[in-house]
């Protein structure tokens, strides 16, 4: 099952286990349905259950709001992350904390879904994560299913959390394919050790974890085995998962999707160093976006963004091992799958 | 009015939010109350009138500026006074203060010290009642400076739309903190500048309580014959500061008013006048001005009293 | 329209805009057009009249459908180009792609792929002309949808308070990407749903250029004589798919248009039919035609031999 | 000079320099002017050069950025950090790439000004810091000064920025003394040393700088010199004067102004640790807010907010030393001197 499908079936079982969930926000049911991950939804649950908006998504998540505190499980999409943008008022001062000021009396159950835009010439505006500006705000969790099993569960687990849960996806996930189990369940807040390997421990955000895989079977080749952990939360945080692991390997490249600085990967960065200090054989490395807005031409997109290579280059260079030859690797496969317009 | 009984009602809570009001002011110098408070002195009539209107299961959301709202609604002079004291007891538990107080058990769902955050909050509520097919009402509170923002408009849009059950409902002063009308609007009158959505638009004087139960019946037979959301405009006088217990016509802002004035724009006031000619008599009116004087200066003891929360409360309440 | 000259003049406008476009739709399958592309077909009369009726040093705002406001105010189909094809040359030197086209040179000051985003700016810009006493004109071009979005509200409040020397310009296609205007909005209609602000509004077909030209002289007519901001609302057809350079009525959103149709809605054929009637003859209009087909031609073939940008560009411009 | 006429001053002495600056924001010309940070500037200069708005904070942006592209100077102020989370779509899709997205045809000189919330029961809408999560996004300049001097200085050294400059004020500050020359010039950018010390150093943020000097003064009576680093620009961040201390200490404590999980404390941390590895005592702490909205009620409050004494105990853990003896102290002096009702 693809990710996009197992983002849809995620939302279908919620919504076929409890009437008071519905779906909704821009361009939803359109016949596009934000990338195929709200197939079908209005067909098995009708309009009242599925249904597009205005544009307005200041007041969409005051509306999710209302929804929530009046006893419905809102689940609002956003084709793109950007666009939370707009919506960081009604998230910061009002879903984040109401039930803090409220002393407890009220109960805030809501999902927040949000694309992160990757794929033909997106540019500054259509491009964000900020995945790690939102897991900063006490009261929110903020998730990033990387692989079509967490896609499902996670969104089944965010539908049912009595608090408000941000979910992140990719645009590039979308076609990735895996096996779904209907039946696992998978907590929120919980990182995943997605391979094995003794050397350096990878934490991998999003879709650095499709990267990191890709790093790990040609660094495998000549013998070095990566372990990669999917950070799959950034709010609440697994800090145990990854310093078993870097525990274990005494490597960490911290991969995350997003700007460095001042990023959540500072965050992991720190709680590694603190928690392993006089353990680590070198220093926590950092990747992530260059510090730049986004541009649109791919030439310097490729440039921008962070891949397997850099992990390969990172890690040889910590591991203190020559240059692995690339001549003959096929690197952003997703890349080329991926036609325009948008 | 339909009846005596009816406006004694409502003079007790008209009383009750004035009283309670003006205790704090008379607190609020020994600096032991640690809170913004934004006191709604003058008017009162709204939402006391407001929520008379409205069916028992309505669903309520305020601003910063609600005491009258969640006293109306609550009658809970204790958890109020023990709030605004940080306390333990407080409606909130110490962490809402005077600008977050709350009662969804009672119907007020949210408030906000940031303007205009909870009018699409409240349409979500009414979405709510809709989806569920209940005819629970909704009705918002906001004062006339929330309509500049955005959100406000994208708010009305919606409701509009879906043909929701939500009152907005306009405490229109003429003043955001310090700022009048004249240097905010860029549109002919508050009823105009919504003329073009379809919702049932009606102004009138929100000191007189009388007109305001007037006017929102009569949104509410609208409402009831053509459903679409209403907007209420109704304008008061702001007695006090923005913010604190003070008169501050001394600042030059604007014009301190005559005592005639006064007497014109004081719901209280008014009000009184209105239940003269209902057959009720001063000693009547002070009887329940000293029984509800006295509840007010009991809760507010009993607050002072109280005990503030414990250490570990500060991590309680951030997840459910 | 007054005279034959001006009308051959914005025919070129127009064409240069139809066959760019057609161009990209020409060229898109190839993939190497690495860009989302908003095409603009069907609504290019309105770009295309208003900046001809505003003085020369006129400030322009507009969206991520901004392919005829560039060519219209710039001409440059080498830089147009250039950019779609991620190119060192580009507009904007790669960085832009299709949705950040800008031009602050010729007075196209801000383009975003944000909707409503560029409305404030404007605003901005008229404010900017005001502090400096300059009599410069400030116009912004929109969607439908960007009404729907607050901040749309809280510019025309701000302008209209401070009356200044903006048009508001709404591209009205009933659409936004695939939602029709009957189930996004919540006012009896556009002009309606301003008419309570304190600005000029107008209404047309926007799909007829010299409707264009009447209305917005019109506005600024009343301007002049009455100093407040004008809201031009000018309704066209949209053609092809919301983003990319297909037809779309396939999906079965909306139906399609009959030929008659097409030709009724068609801004290019509208206006060849009043050339005519101003004794422009067919071999005239083609060779015009055949001029700017070349010249799309060549800035085409140009772009896609240009060089892109090269790494240390990436690090440029982020700061001045 | 009090800080708060250090800023009216430093704003005042531009719009003498240039008539482009002008400075705006709801309620900024009232009687009040912002707790008198723009006082006497409409006097000076007039209601076109300073004057007040409707409640339009995402429009406000914008048109600062209109007015910015256009040749002028805005300063664009907000009461509360709070009220900037309605303008983070103009913040962050526009004002921080515009220049970008335009290949740099565009120029954005603009400040924006916010107050950091505390004092009487302030609570979760009105005390957020947020600078993190500015400094997180490439294109904006992001300054928090602690000392009438750099409120003074920085603010000139914004205004005359030809890029977005946005600046933190914390609401103590305001009533904070110190000498002001008006000839010294600040460049944005670069953190200051405020104590010399040799056991260890506090890298402070806005308010905790303030902190960090009573803690200082109580720990130097036993002898133990705190370096105190008063970062004073999360973006650009000037790590090597930070580096050079904790080389020289060996000990760090981050003390931000901030909730800490994924927070700006994790990039500084992060950077002490990688720069420093190998060289560091004992891992880097971090101060900041408890992970929870801000409480209204003072006792809370209290335990909310970090402290003199968190890094008194922090600096005695990390030094191996015996809790000092706090019982004669004086601490939270501001707070005393702060009055309601806001
Ligand atoms: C979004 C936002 N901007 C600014 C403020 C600061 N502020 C608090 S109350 C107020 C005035 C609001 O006026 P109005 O809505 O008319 O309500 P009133 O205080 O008159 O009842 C302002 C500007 C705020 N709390 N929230
Ligand atoms: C704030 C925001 N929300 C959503 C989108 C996604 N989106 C892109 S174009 C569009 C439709 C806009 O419609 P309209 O303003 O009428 O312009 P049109 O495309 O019809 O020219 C939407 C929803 C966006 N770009 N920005
Ligand atoms: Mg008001
Ligand atoms: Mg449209």
């Amino acid at each position: 099952m693809t990710f996009r499908d197992a983002l849809a079936l995620g939302m279908a079982r919620e919504m076929e286990a409890d009437p008071s969930v519905f779906v909704f926000g821009l361009d939803v049911p359109d016949h596009k349905r934000i990338f195929g991950s709200t197939r079908d939804l209005v067909e098995k649950f009708g309009p009242s259950r599925c249904f597009g908006t205005p544009l307005c998504e200041d007041a969409l998540t005051g509306i999710a709001l209302g929804a929530a505190i009046s006893g419905l499980r809102p689940v609002l999409v956003h084709i793109r992350a950007d666009f939370l943008l707009l919506t960081m008022n009604q998230i910061g001062n009002m879903i984040s904390c109401l039930r803090y000021m409220s002393g407890g009396k009220v109960k805030v159950p809501l999902v927040i879904r949000a694309i992160i835009g990757r794929g033909w010439g997106q540019s500054a505006q259509h491009s964000k994560s900020l995945h790690g500006m939102f897991a900063h705000f006490p009261g929110l969790k903020v998730a990033l299913p990387s692989r079509p099993q967490d896609a499902y569960s996670l969104m089944r687990a965010a539908v049912r959390d009595d608090n408000p849960v941000m979910i992140f996806e990719h645009r590039w996930l979308y076609d990735v394919s895996g096996v779904v189990d209907e039946k696992v369940k998978v907590e929120l807040g919980k990182a995943s050790v997605i391979r094995k390997g003794a050397a350096l421990t990878v934490a991998g955000v999003s879709w650095m974890n499709v990267e990191a895989m890709k790093a790990a079977e040609v660094l495998a080749r000549r013998g070095v085995e990566l372990e990669i952990v999917d950070v799959r939360s950034v709010a609440p945080f697994d800090e145990e998962t990854l310093i078993r692991s870097v525990e274990r390997t005494g490597h960490c490249i911290v991969a995350d999707y997003d700007w460095v600085h001042a990023g959540f990967s500072g965050e992991i960065a720190t709680r590694i160093n603190y928690r392993c200090f006089g353990k680590l054989k070198k220093p926590v490395e950092r990747l992530g976006f260059r510090h730049t807005p986004c541009p649109s031409t791919r030439t310097l997109e490729n440039l921008f963004y962070p891949s397997a290579i850099d992990i390969i280059r990172t890690a040889e260079k910590m591991l203190g091992l020559s240059e692995t030859d690339l001549a003959g690797e096929e690197f952003f496969s997703y890349e080329k799958n991926f036609k325009g317009p948008f | 009015m339909n009846s005596r009984d009816e406006a004694l009602r409502l003079y007790r809570k008209l009383l009750l939010a004035r009283l309670s009001e003006e205790k704090i002011r008379e607190l609020y110098p020994s600096n032991e109350i640690k809170s913004p408070v934004h006191l709604g002195i003058g008017g009162e009539a709204i939402p006391v009138g407001v929520c008379h209107c409205l069916p028992e299961n309505s669903k309520y959301f305020g601003t910063y500026r609600n005491h009258t709202l969640y006293l109306t609604l609550t009658g809970d002079t204790d958890g109020f006074f023990a709030e605004l004291y940080g306390r333990a007891s407080g409606a909130g538990g110490g962490k809402a203060g005077s600008m977050h107080l709350m009662a969804p058990d009672r119907g007020l769902m949210a408030t906000s010290a940031v303007v205009a955050t909870t009018i699409p909050v409240a349409v979500g509520a009414a979405m709510a009642a809709r989806y569920r097919g209940s005819d629970d009402w909704v009705a918002v509170f906001f004062g006339d400076g929330a309509m500049e923002e955005g959100v406000f408009w994208e708010s009305l849009n919606f409701a509009c739309l879906h043909k929701l059950r939500i009152l907005f409902v306009c405490e229109d002063n003429g003043l955001a903190i310090h700022s009048h009308d004249t240097t905010r609007r860029g549109f002919r009158s508050i009823p105009e500048s919504v003329g073009g959505f379809r919702c049932h638009v009606l102004s009138g004087d929100g000191s007189r309580l009388s007109t305001v139960v007037e006017k929102t019946r009569e949104a509410v037979t609208r409402m009831k014959k053509d459903s679409q959301p209403a907007f209420l405009h109704l304008t008061y006088f702001r007695f006090l500061e923005h913010v604190g217990p003070k008169e501050d016509f001394a600042a030059g802002y604007r014009p301190a008013p005559t005592e005639a004035e006064r007497g014109g724009r004081d719901p209280v006031a008014i009000f009184e006048g209105e239940l003269k000619s209902l057959k009720c008599s001063r000693p009547e009116m002070d009887a329940i001005r000293s029984e509800l004087a006295k509840q007010v200066d009991a809760s507010s003891r009993k607050a002072q009293a109280a005990p503030s929360p414990s250490p570990p409360d500060l991590l309680t309440d951030v997840f459910s």
